[in-house]
C-alpha cells in the first residue's frame, strides 16, 4: 500500500483542480462501491482539450489520478484523450498499488464521459466506447 | 522526519516502553537458555518464564499461573481460543457465535469453523456500538458451545458488557472467550470478576515487544493446542518459549496495570478535548458510540464528504498519524465492517477517522490535530465534486 | 553460577549475538510503527519489514522475497507448511509421507491431518540416520500430496539428501518440505539449488531472537494460511508484523551465513576432537551416525550402561550444560523417538548425550566437558546393579 | 522437571550406595519402560533393618529415591519398612516433579522385594503384599 513520491506530489498539491463554469463537457463518475466520486470538466477548441479540470471525493490514489490526467489529457485531441489507459495513468504516476488500480479506471472513465458530453451536447456520436472494463484485482481487509 | 511527530495511532501499534526494552535485555545474552532445557541455562530460563507468568496471571487476575499462556500475538491468542475450544476432544459440530464486529483474527477462524461442520452465528452489536446481552440471548441455542465478544472494540472504543454477556453463555453452558487485545491494561480486566473462559491478548498494544501475546484459559477446559510440537506451555501450546518476550509482556504488563487509573483520567480529559474541538469546528462531523461506554483512548470520527484515507496522507504529510476504517486505506473495496456492523452508511463510513492516544500523548499534541485537521477537512469538501449537493455548504 | 559456565546444547537454543541485540534495538522504540499503517510510522516499519525480508530471501537464495513468510518460530513455521499445504483449496484427503524422525512440530501436524481424512506415511531413516531417496521412491503414490523430511537431524546431526528427496517427490508431482531449523546457517542452504517447495526456519536456532521463524514458501503454491485474521504477509500468515523479530532474524542469518564456512571448518574440528577423545576413554561408548554427513555442530553419544539425564545433571553440576534423548530427561517415559527410528535399543538409548557446539565453543570447553564426563561415567557406571553384567568391567 | 534441592543433594552425593556383601535380603528390581534398574541389599537383625544400600542405574529421581529410601528404612522394622509408601518418599524429597513419580514407587517396590527375599530365604511368608501400584502420569515427548 505505498504510494510513490509522484502520487504524494499530484495528491499533496493536485494539477487543475476544480471545475470549468463554462465548460463545453463534464462528466461525473463514481465507483459506488469504494465511494470515489469524480467530476471532470473540459473546454475543448477544435476538438482538442484545451483545458481539463477535476474534482474528486476519495483516497490519495483518486485524486492523484484525477489531478494527473488532467495534465496528460490537456492539449491532446479529444480522440487521443479518449485512449488514455489505466495503464498509462499508473506509469506516469511511477506505478500504483495493484489495490488501487480501480481508482485510475475511474479517472479515465471520467476523461471519456466527459468527452462524450460535449460530443453529445454538439449533436456527434459519443466516441469513448464506454468505461474501460474494471478489473477487481485481489482485495482483503485491513491487516492490523 | 524532521519536526517532531504526532503518534495517534495507538490502537494499531504502540511504541515498546524503553523500561519493558531494558526488562528485555538480559533474557537475549545473558538467561538465553530453552527453558525446557533441563541445565542450569534451561532452569534460569525456565523461572524466568514462570517469572513472567506469575506476574501477568496477577495482573489479570488468573486463579493460577499455567491458565496463562504465551503465545505470539493476539492473532495467535484469537485463533487458538476459537479453534482449540471448539475442536477440543474432537469435537466437528456445534454452534458457535461471534460478534460481527469482531477483529478478523477472531473472524476468520469462526469462518473456518463454519466451513469445517460448525454452525456460526454473527451477532449484531446496537448502533451504540455495544454487543447486548439480551440480544445474545436470543441468539443462544442448546447447541450453543462457545461465543466470542471482544472486550473493548479497535475501532469504535467500545466497551462490551462481558460479565453480562458471559453470564447470559454460561446458562447455556457455552464457553465466553473475549478478545481483550485493546482494552488490557486500559481498563480494568479481571479474569475472575468478569467470569470469562478465555481471553486474548497483545503485547504491541501495551507498550511491550510485537511478536508476543497471552491466551488466558481457564483451568480444566478442555483444548486442542492450535500450535503442535514438543509440548511446551503445559502442551497447550507449542514452540520454543520467548523468553524475553514473556519477560517483556510481564513488564509493559506491569507498567500500564500500574499507571492504568491516571493514565485513564489523563487520556479521557485528552480525547473529549479533542472530541469537542473538532466537533465544534467542523459540521458534518461526529464521534460515534459517543453515549456508550468507551476506552479512554479511542476516538472514532465520521466527517462527512471526505474520504478517511486523503484526510490520513494529509495528517501525516503534516507530521500526524492516525488511521482510518476507510476502505480505500485497507487496500480493500468495503469500508471497515466495524462501521458496517453499526450501520453506518457506507458512503459516509468512508470519511471515518480513528485518533487513538497513548502513553506520549500530550495536550500539544491534540491542539496540532485539530490546528491541522479542520483546514485539510475544509480543503478536501472543497474538491469533492458532491459535498455542496449532499452536506450543504461546510462552515466558513 | 561461579565458574565460567561452559554451554555445549546449541541444538536446544543459541546465545542472541549481541549484534543481533543491537540490530533490534532501533525497532523497539524507535521504528515502532505497524508495517500495514499508511502514515510515516507505518511505511518506515514497513521498509525496515521489507528490508529483513529481502536479506532473508538472498541468505536462502528464494527466487523473490516474497516467498519469505516471517512467523514465530520453528514450530508455526512447520505446523503452517503441513497443514497450510495439504489442506490448501479446501483439500480434504491425499497421501502425506514425513520421516520418522522429523521434528514433533512436524509429526503432530502429520497426526492431526491423519486424523482428518488424510492418509499419513511414516518413512523410516536407515540405520545410519539418514532417509534414502530409494526408500522415499518406494513409499510414493499417485496420490500422494506432500512429503516432508528435515534437512538436519536435531539430536543425530544427520545431513538428509534433501536435492535428491525432492526430485523424487517432484516426480511424482507431489510437493517437498523441509524443516531446516538446525542446518540453517550452519551448512548451506540454497532453496533453488535444493529445489524445495516449502521450508522451515527458527531464529533461535541460529543467534537470533527466540519466537522468530521463517516459512520460506515457493511462489504460485496454494496454500491455506494457518494463522487467520489481518491477512498480513500476502495473505499467508497473520498477526501484526514482529519488524524488530524481523529484522533480527535477518541479522542473526548474515552473520551467521557469512561465517559459516569457516565456523564449519572449527566446529568439525572440535566435534572430531571430541569425539574421538571420548571413544578413546570410554568403552562401551559410541556416535550415533558417525560415518553419515552430519553438521558440524552435533555429536550423539551412547554410552551404554548409563542414563542420559545422571550425566546431564552431574555435567550441569560441574557447569557444562548438554542435552540427552534419555527417556527420563523429557518427561516421557519413553526414549526419544529420533533413537528409535535408528532401531537403537532402548536399554543403550537411554545412555544418550548430545553435545552441541556453537559459536562462542572452545578448545578448553571441550577438554573441561571430556575430564568432566569420563569420572562421571565411571562413577554411574559403578552405580549401576547390572553395568558388569550386561558390559563387563570398564576401563580402569 | 525441575528437581527439588533434597533431591539435587542425594543425587550429587548419594547415602548408603553400594552392596552389602553378605546381605540378608536382596531386591532386584527394574522398570523396563523407563530402562530404571535398582538393587537393594538389607542386612537384619531381629527382624529390624540394620543396614540398607542401594545400586540404581537411572535418572536423577531414580537415584535420588534410591538414597533416600535408604535412609528413611534404617533402623526400621520390616513391618514398617514395607509400608514406605511413594507418597512419603516424595515428601521427603521435598516433591518429586509428577512425571517422576514413578521413580519413587521403584525405590519402595526394591525394597518391598529385598524384605520378602529375606523372608523367604529364612522360611516365612513375604509381607510386603506385592509392589506398589504404579500410575502412569500423563506424559509427553521433550519440549525442544
Ligand atoms: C481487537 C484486536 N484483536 C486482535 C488483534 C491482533 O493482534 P496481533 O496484532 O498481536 O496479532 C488486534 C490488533 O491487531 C486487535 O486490535
Ligand atoms: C528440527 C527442529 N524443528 C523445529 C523446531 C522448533 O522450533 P521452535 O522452537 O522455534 O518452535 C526445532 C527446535 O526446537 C528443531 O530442532
Amino acid at each position: 500500500m505505498l504510494y510513490s513520491d509522484k502520487v504524494m506530489d499530484h495528491f499533496g498539491s493536485p494539477h487543475n483542480m476544480g471545475v470549468i463554469e463554462d465548460a463545453d463537457g463534464v462528466g461525473e463518475v463514481g465507483n459506488p462501491v469504494c465511494g470515489d466520486m469524480m467530476k471532470i470538466t473540459i473546454k475543448v477548441t477544435d476538438d482538442r482539450l484545451d483545458d481539463v479540470k477535476f474534482q474528486t471525493l476519495g483516497c490519495g490514489a483518486a485524486i492523484a489520478t484525477s489531478s494527473v490526467i488532467t495534465d496528460m489529457a490537456r492539449g491532446l485531441s479529444i480522440e487521443d484523450a479518449v485512449k488514455i489507459t489505466k495503464a498509462e495513468i499508473a506509469r506516469e504516476l511511477d506505478g500504483l498499488p495493484p489495490a488501487k488500480m480501480h481508482c485510475s479506471v475511474l479517472a479515465a472513465d471520467g476523461l471519456r464521459a466527459a468527452v462524450d458530453d460535449y460530443l453529445v451536447k454538439n449533436g456527434r456520436e459519443p466516441i469513448s466506447g464506454g468505461p474501460e472494463h474494471v478489473e477487481h484485482d485481489e482485495h482483503g481487509h485491513a491487516a492490523e | 522526519m524532521t519536526e517532531k511527530r504526532v503518534y495517534l495511532d495507538n490502537a494499531a501499534t504502540t511504541r515498546t516502553d524503553p523500561r519493558v526494552v531494558a526488562a528485555m535485555e538480559e533474557f537475549f545474552t545473558d538467561t538465553y537458555g530453552n527453558a525446557n532445557s533441563l541445565h542450569a541455562e534451561g532452569r534460569a530460563a525456565h523461572k524466568a518464564l514462570e517469572d513472567a507468568r506469575a506476574r501477568v496471571a496477577g495482573a489479570i487476575n488468573a486463579s493460577r499461573p499455567d491458565e496463562v499462556l504465551f503465545t505470539s500475538g493476539g492473532t495467535e491468542s484469537d485463533n487458538s481460543a476459537l479453534i482449540g475450544l471448539a475442536t477440543a476432544g474432537g469435537r466437528t459440530s456445534g454452534h458457535i457465535v461471534v460478534s460481527a464486529f469482531e477483529h478478523h483474527a477472531v473472524l476468520e477462524p469462526a469462518e473456518w469453523l463454519g466451513k469445517r461442520g460448525f454452525d456460526v452465528t454473527l451477532l449484531k452489536p446496537r448502533a451504540d456500538g455495544v454487543v447486548h446481552a439480551e440480544d445474545l440471548r436470543d441468539v443462544l441455542r442448546d447447541d450453543t458451545i462457545l461465543v466470542s465478544v471482544m472486550h473493548g472494540n479497535n475501532e469504535l472504543g467500545t466497551i462490551q458488557p462481558i460479565r453480562e454477556l458471559a453470564a447470559v453463555t454460561h446458562e447455556r453452558d457455552a464457553l465466553f472467550h473475549t478478545d481483550a487485545a485493546q482494552t488490557l491494561g486500559k481498563i480494568e480486566f479481571d479474569a475472575a470478576e468478569l467470569g470469562v473462559d478465555a481471553a486474548s491478548f497483545s503485547g504491541h498494544k501495551i507498550y511491550g515487544p510485537k511478536g508476543t501475546g497471552v491466551l488466558y484459559l481457564k483451568k480444566g477446559l478442555r483444548f486442542a493446542p492450535y500450535l503442535m510440537g514438543g509440548g511446551q506451555e503445559f502442551r497447550r501450546r507449542s514452540g520454543t518459549q520467548n523468553v524475553a518476550g514473556a519477560q517483556g509482556f510481564a513488564a509493559a504488563l506491569e507498567i500500564i496495570v500500574a499507571e492504568r487509573e491516571t493514565e485513564a483520567v489523563r487520556l479521557t480529559k485528552l480525547r473529549d478535548r479533542f472530541e469537542e474541538a473538532v466537533v465544534g469546528k467542523l459540521d458534518n462531523t461526529y464521534v460515534n458510540s459517543i453515549d456508550s461506554p468507551r476506552m479512554p483512548h479511542i476516538t472514532s470520527l465520521i466527517v462527512k464528504g471526505v474520504e478517511g484515507e486523503a484526510m490520513l496522507l494529509h495528517l501525516d504529510a503534516q507530521g500526524i498519524a492516525v488511521s482510518t476504517g476507510s476502505a480505500c486505506s485497507s487496500g480493500s473495496l468495503q469500508a471497515s465492517h466495524v462501521l458496517m456492523a453499526i450501520d453506518c452508511p457506507q458512503e459516509i463510513a468512508h470519511g471515518s477517522l480513528r485518533v487513538s492516544l497513548g502513553r506520549w500523548t500530550t495536550d500539544a499534541d491534540i491542539d496540532r490535530l485539530v490546528d491541522a485537521l479542520v483546514p485539510i477537512v475544509e480543503r478536501l469538501r472543497a474538491m469533492s465534486p458532491v459535498y455542496e449537493k449532499m452536506f450543504g455548504t461546510h462552515k466558513a
